[in-house]
């Protein structure tokens, strides 16, 4: 069976070649149907090597088949190969069984689209690239998946590109993801240096004693750049909440489910080295857990809806991050996949809401919308739950994992843990006050055009980011008499699934023992492990714990929204008495320095890291007008500089010679 | 030896004297004349170092073709005018440039002179210069038998001189075509281009547009008007 | 085949001079030299034939001649590859002329160039309404020229493959007699050309006084046997030479005249002039520096060629980025595409050697299927070269702007294209001699020029219309008449597409081939 | 009397001299703006490089180095045709001009 694994990647790539011959023709819907049967012809393909992978004796569940040898140069040679272990496939199956679902999601999505066909070529090929980045099997391959599922989410969030504000996402998409890039070439040129090879297997091989702990730790600090670009961590994730400005499904699949995620496979893949990389992971740990704090808090504060997710995907991928920091792959791996179902499950929810309010996206302008959509609320609830770490929602679990696992990360992990409990918090707060606004609450915002609040500094705000106004819409204007109404088949049915598996996936790696371990048990082979399990007294407490802040957050976040009792009064729990004005909720849970730390991420965000992109940019376009004077036009002025390089190089040569 | 130093000096002299005249007189006849000076100069130097081919076709080739070109084209056009010398329009390009010739030349000389034999390499690696035999069997018998493949190509490199000399001097018909591909006349141009979109990032780091592409926007009409 | 000269007139010195030995005529083995005799012939039947002929030849078939001529001349480098790689290097014609798999493969890729440019010439001419079978007389004789170069033995071989081949471009970059900026490029080119090869000369005639010869593989003998007591000629001759090559490859700072050449030059000479020619110019500096005084000498030159690799990456680059007009654009971009070459020179290895060579062939791919697109979009009169004209092509002609997408992503080094292994392979080269500081220059550079093709494949697709309000609707209007692409200009683009991902996706056989083009210098028979 | 401070003429006051024309005709076309004097000075410079060559030729006893000569002769012909050429082209077009207004092209 192995030898069928490049028909993983090559249905999709068969896909995107065949629509991009017949797309136009083939038209609205069957592109997008032809579209979708290859990536769930790739996810059936991923389950046949996952009965075969698992039929194998567990030491032996390694697969390489290799095709051919693509850069042949003296002793460095690159094949073109494919990787089948426990790790691979388990990303293949998420990956292809989400994929295909946003696929179906979006030949609803899309239709009426002008360039219905182009945005299923896009999609495919975003999935074939993504493909080959988690099965190649080496860092080369990898980085080809890498630099196409870049710019296949860079043409997918400019899809609609007659919007000059997608067309400026996409590039700062692109930028950023180049300066992660930069560290991608020169870390595999470190490891190819170091270990004389590139292949994954033969990495893993040869860096327990081949490699010595400053060089580890400069290589897996520059793939950690890498993944903070692709990933978006701090400080290069300001393009996530900027590419919403794309279509939905594609936030659903890149920006939450897949393509971010590769920053952790990444480095779960090449787990020896990082454990020879010593403090390197502390840094992966810290960055992870920093990232996660700013994010939630950014994402209290947010009213586009997609923002708010963009936001909380960001947290989520730094809790993924202080997992694999920590040492903890299984529980970075189990948070990616619970992670992939119940944030694509929330997006596409987020889709079908969008759709159904004629592209408006402002929270402010929702409410009651269960009363309409049935379906979506449901789904959307379940979704809800599982990020907030309600058990038995998948995300308990794996939420709980990885908060574990920061708990047991040596001295600093019950600080850590600690932090990572305060995001839980915000998590759960932010993620009820937007279902709450948006499908709960008795009012039906939309209808009183008037009721947006006028804050002068928010108008300013959402004039700065001028895609608020215009993304997703296709000249529809939300009227007062709108009525909302369910999407069809093709987008509740990828919506009930995602929210079957958002509420199960989490059974895969149950923390009662050794026999309800299954993830661990089958990421075995693959997987390191750095620390032996917490006693099962610790694990309750902390899960206790988990709960708790997650239900407080939900009961905050739901009387202030939903219930609107946001006068004192009405207040119940006394720890939040003077909380409850609007206002004061932000300070009350955000905090007094949790203020600060808000106005200082928008600051941060808008001013340090978009002025670094921008000011590299112009500082390089104030070089080139300085050196352009010179290039005045006249020739006598070129021979003197022919003439001045002369004079250079003799002196260069004068300096030289032997006999001076 | 006497002799020998008296005609270097004055070849010398000649050869200079003639290349500042190249370079300093204002009339383009007056250049052209000063170069044959200099071409003639160095045919006495060559003379001086028994190299009476080449000196016969320094005279014949250069001065007795190449120059007589110059001055043909020179009457052709009417430019044996004198040129504008007072200023140079190019800030700091006089300055520039005598500062590199004398950079260039002492450099060189450092090179030249940094050891007490100029020449350190093997002696006759193609053919001995023999006295015995007239320079011009030596030089034709190496033409023809070292370097009879350069000789050769040299028949190349002739007809695409004569070729690009008749393309080129053909006289063209119709109008020009690209000057609105410029905007304005070239003063207009000297003008440089202010940075004047600073104050927005996104225009400046990727943006396709740039204030400066006016510059090169040309109007289809005038364009297919002209071509026509 | 081997044919000896015979004595054109009865040479008998012994009447005039009794004691000379009789001539000794070198073997003459034109079999060695035959892409360089193809594509002169080639070039001198074609003018022949048509003087000859009364009526006006159509178009299509001087273009015809032409990739029949310059194909030829590739087929006959096949047998002499197989020669050197069966019986190794040589030096033919009295050792003037060296037989290595460097200079057939440094000649296939002028060829290839030839092929790539004649294409595009075709539509071009019949477009612009110019006639004559001279834009390809010239072209074929340049490449004649470039061939001679590659393959020099001997400095005097080096310098007049370097004239034939610059001569000739010098007229066809002033050809297009009725655009000003053209005949505005020829001059410039001409004159500074002229000036550079004033210093080549010059840096030739120093090495010669100090070595003895301008024989190459004397050269390299004569200094591998000697230490030179005075180096000071022979670092003179070293840099003087570095200023000419520079020149020819447009090499920071000897790069000025490149952007306005191109600019002004006609497309598809551009596209010669920035293929051809330069893996002409790397050719030479190659094989004078890397393997003449590569043993010897590389602590003298390489930190030379090093500075000059590093600005021309920079400021190529960055003076790319403030372009607003696309020819000039690419201009600048070869200029830093230059730089990765010099990396590759700098390296002074076998891999670099090597590295330099794929990034020669690919470069020949990319560069010549970009400027075949701006060819097509500059439409009648060759003026639309502005970013404004290439808003909307997506729409107007989606193939051409997909073409030109895979082009400029290659020439970015986007993996599966021939550009990011030609990158890599150089920065491969000059990391394995411990160069990292280049290194980390090269990947910078690559990065910065990163947002300069964007920009280009941002106006295809993704501008909106210039001034239209916000949120429009209307896709990006192109402007001007509709693009054609006659079908030879078709067919020239179809193939530099195909070399250039098939270079990316199986890079196989032709890094084999560039690793066995291997430059020797043999001492002559 | 003269005779004994008599310096002995050695190829390198040639070679200096060669530098000085090389030199001048350098300078020449950086301050020239008429093309017809550039293309002087170019030869300028080509003749220093003959003088040169001439020079070590003799110092060597090697005839290689006049055969070269020979070649720069043949190249300076081709390319004065050429050059001359182009400015014929240019001038029908535009009386008068000097290289400084070929400034179209630029930055």
């Amino acid at each position: 069976m192995a030898d069928v694994l490049w028909l993983i990647p090559a249905l999709p790539l068969a896909g995107f070649v065949l629509l991009m011959a017949f797309g136009r023709r083939l038209g609205d819907p069957l592109a997008g149907v032809v579209g979708t049967l290859t990536v769930a012809g790739s996810f059936v393909v991923s389950l046949f090597a996952l009965f075969d992978l698992n039929s194998l004796p567990t030491d032996e569940r390694v697969v390489q088949q290799t095709l051919f040898t693509w850069i042949p140069a003296g002793g460095f040679s690159v094949d073109i190969g494919f990787l089948s272990d426990p790790l691979t496939i388990t990303m293949c199956l998420f990956i292809t069984g989400i994929a295909a679902l946003i696929h179906l999601y979006s030949i609803g999505y899309m239709a009426g689209d002008e360039n219905y066909s182009k945005f299923f070529v896009y999609l495919n090929l975003f999935v074939a690239s993504m493909l080959l980045l988690v099965l190649g099997d080496n860092l080369l391959l990898t980085f080809l998946g890498w630099e196409g599922v870049g710019a296949c989410s860079y043409l997918l969030i400019s899809f609609w590109f007659t919007d000059e504000a997608n067309a400026s996402a996409g590039k700062k998409a692109f930028v950023t993801n180049r300066i992660g890039d930069f560290g991608f070439m020169v870390g595999t040129f470190l490891v190819w240096m170091t270990l004389g090879s590139i292949n994954y297997l033969e990495i893993n091989e040869r860096v327990h004693g081949g490699i010595a702990a400053g060089t580890a730790t400069a290589i897996v600090l520059l793939f950690f750049l890498a993944a903070t670009g692709k990933s978006a961590q701090l400080p290069l994730f300001v393009w996530l909440p900027d590419a919403m400005a794309g279509p939905t499904p594609v936030s659903a699949l890149i920006h939450a489910a897949t393509m971010v995620t590769s920053g952790i496979f990444l480095l779960t893949r090449l787990n020896p080295l990082l454990e020879e990389a010593g403090w390197a992971n502390d840094v992966i740990a810290w960055v992870g857990l920093a990232t996660a704090l700013v994010a939630a808090l950014a994402a209290v504060a947010q009213n586009d809806i997609k923002k708010v997710l963009a936001y909380s995907t960001i947290s989520q991928l730094g809790y993924m991050f202080l997992a694999v920091g920590s040492g903890a792959f299984v529980a970075g791996v189990f948070h990616m996949i619970t992670h992939a179902f119940f944030k694509a499950l929330l997006f596409l929810g987020s889709g079908a809401v969008i759709a159904a309010m004629a592209h408006e996206q402002d929270m402010r302008r929702y409410g009651n919308l269960r009363k309409y959509l049935p379906i979506t609320t449901v789904t959307f609830v379940v979704g809800w739950l599982a990020i907030s770490g309600v058990p038995p929602f998948a995300g308990f679990w794996s939420k709980d994992e990885v908060l574990a696992a920061a708990w047991d990360n040596g001295p600093a992990g019950p600080v850590m843990w600690a932090i990572g409990v305060v995001i839980a918090l915000l998590t759960a707060f932010y993620m009820t006050r937007l279902v709450a606004m948006t499908f709960f609450g008795g009012k039906e915002r939309w209808r009183e055009p008037e009721e947006l609040p006028t804050d002068p500094a928010e108008a300013a705000a959402a004039e700065h980011e001028a895609y608020e106004d215009a993304p997703d819409a296709h000249g529809h204007h939300l009227t007062p008499e709108h009525t909302p109404r369910e999407p069809n088949w093709t987008m509740t049915v990828p919506l009930v699934v995602l929210g079957v598996f958002a509420t199960v996936i989490g059974l895969i790696n149950l923390p009662f023992g050794e026999k309800v371990d299954y993830l661990a048990d089958w990421l075995d082979p693959t997987l390191a492990h750095a620390h032996e399990a917490l006693s099962a007294g610790i694990l309750a407490v902390l899960a206790a714990v988990a709960i708790v802040v997650a239900v407080v957050g939900i009961a905050v976040a739901w009387r202030v929204y939903a219930q609107h009792k946001g006068s004192p009064e009405k207040i119940e729990l006394p720890a939040f008495e003077h909380a409850l004005y609007i206002d004061d909720t932000y300070a009350a849970v955000v905090g007094g320095p949790g203020e600060a730390a808000f106005d200082g991420v928008a600051t941060f965000d808008s001013e340090v890291v978009d002025g670094a992109v921008n000011g590299v940019g112009r500082l390089t376009q104030l070089t080139g007008r300085a050196v352009s004077v010179f290039q005045s036009g006249f020739v006598r002025a070129y021979a003197l500089a022919v003439a001045g390089g002369a004079v250079v190089l003799l002196v260069f040569v004068v300096m030289r010679m032997s006999s001076s | 030896m006497r002799v020998e130093m008296f005609t270097f000096l004055l070849a010398g002299l000649i050869c200079l004297g003639g290349a500042l005249g190249v370079v300093l007189f204002r009339n383009t006849v007056h250049n052209a004349l000063s170069l044959v000076a200099t071409l003639f100069g160095v045919a006495v130097l060559f003379i001086a170092q028994e190299a009476y081919f080449l000196a016969a076709v320094q005279v014949i080739v250069y001065a007795g073709a190449i120059v007589i070109l110059f001055l043909f084209v020179i009457m052709l056009l009417g430019v044996d005018r004198a040129d504008q010398m007072g200023v140079d329009p190019i800030v700091g390009q006089r300055t520039a440039a005598v500062v590199f010739g004398v950079a260039i030349l002492g450099l060189s000389l450092v090179a030249l002179l940094s050891g007490p034999e100029v020449v350190t390499g093997t002696p006759a690696t193609t053919a001995a210069l023999s006295s015995d035999i007239p320079d011009v069997n030596q030089i034709g018998e190496a033409l023809f038998t070292d370097y009879v493949f350069a000789f050769e190509i040299t028949a190349v490199l002739l007809t695409i001189a004569v070729v690009g000399a008749v393309v080129l001097a053909r006289r063209s018909d119709g109008p020009v075509i690209d000057e609105d591909e410029f905007d304005g006349t070239a003063l207009d141009a000297l003008a440089l281009e202010e940075p004047s979109d600073v104050g927005d990032p996104d225009q400046d780091t990727a943006d396709g547009a740039d204030p400066g592409s006016g510059a090169d926007e040309t109007d289809p009409d005038d364009l297919e008007e002209a071509s026509r | 085949m081997i044919i000896q000269v015979p004595p054109t007139v009865p040479v008998v010195p012994e009447q005039l001079d009794p004691s000379a030995v009789p001539l000794a005529v070198p073997e003459i083995v034109w079999s060695a030299v035959a892409p360089a005799l193809v594509l002169m012939i080639g070039g001198i039947l074609l003018l022949t034939v048509v003087s000859l002929v009364r009526k006006p030849l159509p178009s299509w078939f001087h273009a015809t001649w032409t990739v029949a001529t310059a194909t030829a001349a590739i087929c006959a480098t096949v047998p002499l590859w197989q020669r050197v790689q069966d019986n190794g290097a040589s030096s033919e014609m009295a050792g003037t002329v060296g037989l290595d798999g460097f200079s057939l493969f440094v000649t296939g890729v002028i060829c290839v160039s030839v092929i790539l440019a004649a294409l595009l010439l075709e539509g071009y001419l019949r477009r612009e309404d110019l006639v004559g079978p001279e834009w390809y007389v010239l072209m074929l004789l340049s490449a004649s020229g470039g061939v001679v170069m590659a393959s020099a033995n001997d400095l005097i071989v080096l310098f007049l493959g370097l004239e034939i081949l610059s001569v000739a471009v010098y007229v066809l970059a002033a050809m297009h007699s009725r655009r000003t900026s053209s005949q505005e490029a020829g001059l410039k080119y001409f004159v500074l050309g002229a000036f550079s090869s004033a210093f080549l000369l010059y840096g030739i005639a120093l090495t010669y006084g100090a070595t003895g010869s301008t024989n190459l593989a004397g050269i390299q003998t004569f200094l591998a046997d000697n230490v030179l007591v005075d180096n000071g000629l022979l670092l003179a001759g070293l840099a003087f030479m570095l200023v000419g090559f520079g020149f020819k490859v447009a090499a920071v700072p000897f790069h000025m005249w490149a952007p306005d050449v191109y600019q002004g030059a006609p497309t598809p000479v551009s596209a010669y002039m920035a293929a051809g020619v330069k893996a002409a110019g790397f050719a030479g500096l190659l094989r004078v520096f890397v393997t003449t005084f590569g043993p010897t000498y590389r602590e003298e030159w390489m930190p030379m060629v090093a500075a000059l690799a590093v600005l021309s990456l920079v400021v190529g680059s960055v003076m790319a980025i403030i372009q607003t007009n696309v020819k000039r654009m690419l201009a600048y971009s070869s200029i830093s595409h230059a730089g990765f070459i010099l990396l590759g020179v700098a390296a002074a290895s076998d891999a670099g050697t090597s590295a330099a060579l794929f990034y020669l062939l690919v470069y020949t791919f990319m560069v010549a299927g970009s400027f075949g697109v701006v060819t097509l979009i500059g439409r009648k009169g060759d003026g639309r070269h502005s970013l404004e004209d290439y808003r909307g092509l997506s729409r107007a002609r989606p193939g051409l702007a997909l073409v030109f997408t895979v082009f400029l992503l290659a020439q970015s080094g986007i993996p599966l294209t021939g550009g990011f292994l030609a990158k890599f392979y150089v920065i491969g080269a000059i990391v394995d001699e411990g160069l990292y500081a280049l290194a980390a220059v090269a990947m910078l550079t690559a990065v910065i020029s990163a947002f300069l093709y964007l920009r280009v494949i941002v106006a295809m697709y993704f501008a909106g219309p210039a001034g239209a309000e916000e949120g429009s609707e209307e896709p990006a209007e192109f402007a001007g008449p509709p693009v054609r692409i006659p079908a030879a200009a078709g067919l020239a683009l179809g193939l530099a597409l195909v070399g250039t991902l098939a270079l990316g996706i199986v890079p196989g056989p032709a890094t084999e081939v560039t690793r066995d083009a291997t430059a020797e210098l043999t001492v002559g028979n | 009397m003269l005779a004994q401070v008599e310096v002995s003429l050695t190829p390198t006051w040639y070679l200096v001299l060669a530098a000085m024309i090389f030199a001048i005709g350098a300078v020449g076309l950086l301050i020239r703006r008429n093309p017809l004097v550039m293309f002087m000075c170019v030869e300028l410079m080509l003749n220093a490089v003959t003088l040169t060559f001439v020079s070590f030729s003799r110092a060597l006893d090697d005839v290689g180095g006049q055969v070269f000569v020979f070649f720069v002769l043949v190249v300076a012909a081709a390319e004065v045709v050429v050059g001359l050429a182009l400015v014929v082209a240019i001038m029908r077009r535009r009386q008068g001009a000097d290289a400084d207004d070929l400034s179209l092209m630029r930055g």
